[in-house]
């Protein structure tokens, strides 16, 4: 029994068939990739997965529970975490309140707690920075805690929509794109993190992902797609070898 | 019977004022995702002009009428290089604000220009009445309906067949490819200015015989923004059905419904559509993406 | 320039940061408590106005700077604020409950008139709560056997402990108390659960929801909130001015609010209070510059108008942090002295412009 | 909790403090100089008024003081700019009151100022001397320090109202404006049609900026009436009766007095014929008013160079009424004797005529009937002498 499984999933805007007919599963504590040409539907299938979009067909089961149709605002609390192909941050916070947001499905102060500051608020506010210290040594950033995030350059504002991603402490964690806009260097780093993450913390992988180097070093799985259609899954190196995925990214 | 309907053409006429300057602003959204809280007031401005060509001036009506056209096209390409092209990449707030703020400043110098005093604007239709069998209907509200049907039909024609009318509805459709194949976006954007300003000054010269020329005329604007949500923000046609079915709606409200009612009619509608229909009569819904 | 040094996480969540902003602001309660004894009732009169827009700029920047909901309809909380505890303390019910009760209703309006937030943003929004904000005041206008309608209605002097509470002076202390109280309660929302959810909302709703952030809860609490403040300021205009009528209320009062708190500078309740102070004081400096100007000009009706205008569109384009930029600058100023160099905030003048791009 | 007794024993001493500035011997009374002050709007939606008013003001001091002022003192008037808001109002008031120590408000303008600073001139004790403003709350119910000059919108359309009746009419519509003037009108309307037993058949509102009254004026000739009233300010009026007329339905208007301006007749042309207007005090007319107006009017024209307005009378008729008070009230002037003095003026006539201006102790309203005008000719000409109040 996976961690997590769809089953033909599909989605349909107007004519387009975004994600047409998808099932894959993921097991516990892998990393699974999914690859694919632009447009191919592989952040569709993360907003299906996190509901900011509706799918048309097909379901989507995390530890045997259906959440096909779960609120979006429900997603984390199930212990599913994600990142944004281009960065969501709150840009006008900084780094510690940023990923004190991750906590917000843990903290659950109540509005009157707050306003009168009572023990019991007091009590789990430094609960929850304490985590939060915790991931900001994790990842190191310690030097930018108290800095505006809108301020920070681009490789450390991915470090910190990943740290507040871990912060929900997710059971599965979705990367969207985690190497985009990163140089070599630090795409290898998000590398090691990645594993870290899957490894130190035990938490499960799925990622979306166009870096070939980063997909083979970390993967266990990965899946293939294309025009909202799977291609192949498998390996890294079994997929890379397939004769459709080449010619779909090849294109003709 | 008759009574109802010699309501409905009043409140058609209205409704076609609502109307027009519901177009002009939706067509300047359309185009420069700006939405122009002082569109009222450059209505009133266009009233002020007309009334300087033909009460001061003593112009003919219908050569004032032009010039003050004329000079509205000026006046809303002026606002859009001085004042609205700061703007773009600015957020809705600070859209909002600046409009507001605008429709003060107008409202202002209008009168230091003019003054404060209530101005009334001859027209050839003056007090003039068209019996339709039983019913009497006064020709200044059956000129306002002429007028706009013209307008409307040549606006459709510009867009439809000219060369840059059909580069306008390109450039809302979708700037940035707009500028790939090599429409002038910013020339197109300040044509659009003139073009909705030119709309909104017809619209102030044609509600002056009934509403009369003062500096607080522009608060119209406030209906045709329900009338432009009603017919889904974006859609000309809907700005036009939705500028109509409000001035209708008011007019059978003072009628027909208890007391108070005809004021926030429009509101109420605007309302309805919010929570029923977002995306109002003819519009459709986009959803932001990641 | 001043670092926070922290030993242990407690120290985050003081009020004050420091022992230094604790004696600032001491020093400050203490000349707020003895202005009576310096100035005669016209500055009280003015500091109590103060006070009550501070409460609305500080309500309405939880709102619009905080939250990203734009709002015009802020004169509907005021207005209903001001007509329950006028209509209720007639009715013969005490200060106290009657405030906390205007406080509550136009909470509740807030609430309803948050609706459409749970569907449109934006100029929708501005739109819908405009929209609202007509319909109460034409609502207090046609209920004339409680509000009087057109005719207005006088307001009783609040009376507290037996305390009768008129005159300028005793206005000056309620008024100040009721502004630090929801200072005190508008900040710790804002630096607790609530408000970073606020301002995560405000920033991304699609990553603050894919954190578990209820946006339909959240928007409506910020509505509920800035309601109860506005509402509250409401109350305490009533008294202030004792005569109350619809006329008083219309749109443009709504506008005044929104323009306040842009002059002031988004997302700082400093700039919240400066707005407030700015747009009371304007008339005055304006009168003083009058003296200066050639009489044509001076002689004009609408310079007050004008000068609103042309600040709030030259704020938006040039300043948008507000007053409160001014500020934040002139404190580094001094705490850098003499290091202090140009440019030094382009960074989070970019990150602090984007407030007002929602 | 220390905050709290600190701040009650601060409110203590600052009450005290503020007790004892005014315990002085009379505020704004030297021994050479009486001090009153004025809020009126130069700023703001009736500037052109307030101007107008404020000129005329001045020029009715100017000449008090020249004639060696009141018993020896120089009359002196803050003017200050309320820009009909009331809050700005409240502040300017709390100013003169605090700072200015004036003894008495003269002219407070516009009903929602001057009802906003009335509560607050009655708590310190500072007499409201004849306001421009037509809201009731002045004198009703009587307040000892609290004097109208000017009365209420109600006051002066009752008695025109009541003489419609009289003379046979008795189906009455009315319009009036959607607010705080229109109410007042419509207290009058229904006051003398009570009087007259009937009552109002059919009646609509309009909200100030309202772009067309086709719809209003359809729901009036449904009620087949055969008088119509309006409570209207001058733009609209002349909407209304353009519409009314343009249905050819010559039915008799009675409009209420803030239409009897100039304005009324540019605006509405030749539709305005025959319109009736109750009137407070007549429009100083170059051509038809007596020697003594002509006299004003070319001194205004002289001072301002522009023609004085009925406005300026208005400002200038209220200056002298307050100096006549103040003259009655002898020469050790108090509260109290300016109250004796001013409840002393009976039969007392504006230099413009208009109704007899007449106060007691039971009676603070000034004046209460009201002059008849008709549009003959595209310009405001009288009807018969002066209407009797309607209680």
């Amino acid at each position: 029994m996976s961690l997590f499984q769809v089953k033909d999933l599909a989605v349909h805007f107007g004519g387009i068939k975004a994600v047409d007919g998808v099932s894959f599963e993921v097991e516990k504590g892998s990393i699974f990739t999914i690859i694919g040409p632009n447009g191919a539907g592989k952040t569709t299938i993360f907003n299906l997965v996190s509901r900011i979009n509706d799918p048309t067909a097909g379901s989507i089961h995390f530890e045997g529970r259906d959440i096909t149709r779960v609120a979006a605002n429900q997603v984390a609390s199930l212990g599913i975490a994600r990142t944004f192909q281009n960065i969501e941050l709150f840009d006008n916070a900084n780094v510690m309140q940023n990923i004190l947001v991750g906590c917000h499905v843990h903290v659950g102060t109540s509005l009157l707690s707050e306003i009168l500051r009572l023990p019991s608020f007091t009590q789990r506010e430094i609960e929850s920075r304490k985590n939060v210290e915790k991931i900001i040594d994790f990842l190191g950033l310690d030097a930018y805690r108290d800095s505006t995030v809108g301020s920070l350059p681009y490789g450390l504002r991915k470090m910190v929509e990943l740290g507040r991603a871990l912060a929900v402490s997710p059971k599965l964690l979705l990367l969207d794109e985690p190497s985009s806009g990163l140089n070599v260097e630090e795409t290898d780093n998000i590398g090691s993190w990645i594993r870290d993450i899957r490894d130190v913390l035990g938490v499960t992988i799925l990622m979306v992902e166009h870096d070939m180097r980063l997909v083979s070093a970390v993967s266990d799985r990965v899946l293939a797609l294309n025009y909202g259609k799977l291609l192949a899954i498998g390996t890294a190196a079994q997929v890379q070898r397939d004769p459709a995925v080449i010619s779909a990214y090849l294109g003709n | 019977m008759n009574e109802f309907l010699q309501q409905l053409v009043s409140g058609i006429a209205v409704g076609c004022v609502y109307a027009l300057v519901a177009l002009g602003f939706v067509l300047i959204y359309k185009a420069t995702d700006i939405v122009n809280f002082a569109h009222g007031e450059v209505m009133m401005v266009g009233a002020f002009l007309g009334l300087t060509f033909i009460e001061i001036l003593k112009l003919p009506y219908w050569i004032g009428l032009l010039l003050a056209i004329a000079c509205m096209t000026v006046f809303g390409m002026l606002l859009n290089r001085f004042l609205l092209r700061p703007l773009a990449g600015q957020g809705i707030l600070a859209v909002i604000v600046v409009t507001l703020g605008l429709s003060i400043l107008l409202r202002a110098f209008a009168s230091v220009i003019w003054g404060p005093e209530t101005f009334a604007l001859q027209t050839p239709f003056y007090n003039r009445v068209v019996r339709v069998g039983e019913v009497v209907l006064s020709q200044e509200h059956v000129a306002i309906i002429v007028l706009t049907i013209v307008l409307v039909a040549a606006l459709y024609a510009f867009f439809r067949y000219s060369r840059i009318g059909i580069a306008m509805q390109a450039t809302s459709e979708n700037q940035l490819a707009a500028y790939y194949v090599g429409i002038p976006v910013q020339k197109v954007h300040s044509l659009i200015w003139a073009l909705g300003a030119a709309t909104a000054g017809v619209a102030g010269i044609m509600l002056a015989p009934i509403a009369f020329v003062q500096v607080n005329m522009g608060y119209v604007g406030l209906k045709a923004f329900p009338a432009a949500v009603l017919g889904g923000f974006g859609s000309i046609p809907g700005a036009i059905v939705g500028g109509v079915i409000i001035g209708v709606v008011e007019s059978m409200a003072v009628l027909y419904l208890p007391e108070g009612i005809n004021n926030v009619a429009a509101y109420i509608l605007l309302l309805l559509v919010l929570m029923v229909r977002p995306q109002g009569l003819f519009g459709i819904q986009s959803k932001r993406r990641v | 320039m001043y670092f926070p040094k922290r030993t242990s996480y407690r120290d985050d969540l003081r009020l004050f940061p420091d022992r230094f902003t604790l004696w600032q602001y001491l020093a400050l309660f203490a000349g707020l408590l003895l202005l009576p004894l310096a100035a005669d009732g016209y500055i009280l009169s003015q500091a109590t106005f103060v006070f009550i827009y501070g409460i609305v700029a500080v309500g309405m920047m939880l709102l619009v700077g905080y939250t990203g909901q734009i709002s015009l309809g802020h004169a509907a909380f005021f207005a209903v604020g001001a007509y329950t505890a006028a209509v209720l303390q007639s009715r013969g019910m005490a200060f106290l409950p009657a405030f906390v009760a205007a406080g509550a209703l136009s909470g509740v309006v807030g609430i309803i008139i948050g609706l459409p937030a749970l569907r449109v943003k934006g100029v929708y929004l501005a739109m819908a709560t405009l929209s609202f904000a007509f319909i109460v005041e034409e609502v207090i206008v046609r209920w004339s056997s409680v509000t009087r309608g057109n005719r207005g209605m006088t307001v009783n002097d609040p009376v507290i402990f037996g305390l009768k509470l008129s005159g300028p002076v005793h206005m000056y202390y309620l008024s100040c108390v009721v502004f630090w109280l929801v200072m005190l309660v508008v900040i710790n929302v804002l630096r607790s659960r609530t408000g970073r959810a606020l301002s995560a909302l405000r920033d991304s709703d699609v990553a603050a929801e894919s954190m578990g952030i209820n946006l339909a809860k959240f928007k409506t609490t910020a509505f509920a909130i800035s309601a109860v403040a506005t509402g509250l300021a409401g109350a305490l205009y009533a008294h202030k001015l004792s005569y109350i009528s619809p006329e008083q209320f219309g749109i443009m009062v709504s506008v005044e609010f929104l323009m306040m708190i842009i002059i002031g500078g988004l997302g700082s309740l400093h700039g919240a209070v400066f707005g407030a102070m700015f747009f009371i004081v304007l008339p005055q400096i304006i009168v003083g510059i009058k003296n200066y100007l050639p009489t044509r000009i001076a002689e004009l009706p609408v310079l007050e108008s004008v000068s609103f205008g042309v600040l709030v569109i030259l704020f938006v384009l040039f300043e948008p942090r507000g007053l409160n930029g001014y500020w934040v600058r002139l404190k580094t100023y001094v705490s850098l002295f003499p290091f202090y160099r140009r440019g030094m905030f382009k960074r989070n003048k970019i990150a602090s412009s984007d407030l007002i791009k929602h | 909790m220390g905050f709290k007794k600190t701040s009650l024993v601060a409110i203590a001493v600052a009450a005290t403090l503020v007790a004892a500035n005014t315990s002085a011997q009379v505020r704004g009374v030297t021994k050479d100089e009486i001090l009153l002050g004025s809020h009126i709007d130069l700023s703001g939606p009736i500037a052109e008024l307030g101007r107008a008013g404020v000129n005329a003001g001045k020029m009715a001091e100017e000449e008090i003081n020249a004639a060696g002022g009141i018993h020896g003192r120089k009359l002196r008037i803050i003017w200050e700019d309320s820009g009909y808001d009331p809050k700005k109002a409240v502040l300017v008031t709390q100013k003169m009151i605090d700072k200015d120590g004036i003894f008495a408000l003269i002219m407070a303008t516009g009903n929602a100022p001057a009802e906003a600073t009335y509560p607050m001139l009655i708590k310190s004790g500072v007499p409201n001397l004849f306001a421009w403003a037509g809201s009731p709350m002045f004198t009703e119910p009587l307040e000892k320090i609290s004097f109208a000059f000017f009365p209420t919108n109600g006051d002066t359309m009752a008695p025109a109202v009541k003489h419609f009746a009289d003379q046979g009419k008795k189906r009455f519509c009315f319009i009036y404006q959607d607010d705080g003037f229109g109410a007042d009108v419509k207290e009058g309307v229904d006051r003398a049609l009570k009087a007259a037993k009937l009552q109002v058949i059919e009646e609509v509102g309009y909200k100030r900026g309202t772009t067309d009254f086709s719809a209003q004026v359809a729901r009036m000739q449904r009620g087949n009436c055969d008088m119509l009233l309006l409570g209207t300010v001058p733009a609209p009026a002349a909407g209304i009766v353009q519409e009314v007329r343009r249905r050819n339905w010559n039915i008799p208007i009675l409009a209420s007095s803030n239409t009897y301006d100039e304005s009324t007749l540019r605006l509405g042309k030749e539709a305005m014929e025959g319109v009736h207007a109750a009137v407070v005090i007549p429009n100083p007319d170059p051509d038809r008013s007596s020697p003594a107006v002509k006299e004003w009017l070319k001194k205004y024209q002289a001072k301002y160079n522009q023609p004085g307005s009925l406005y300026g009378a208005y400002g200038y008729a209220i200056v002298h009424l307050a100096a006549e008070g103040l003259r009655r009230a002898g020469p050790n002037l108090t509260v109290d004797s300016l109250v004796k003095g001013v409840e002393s003026i009976k039969g007392y006539k504006t230099l413009f005529g208009g109704p007899s201006v007449n106060f007691s102790d039971k009676d603070h309203k000034g004046m209460r009937g009201a002059l008849l005008y008709k549009v003959e000719g595209g310009r405001w000409v009288p009807e018969g002498g002066e209407l009797q109040p309607v209680q």
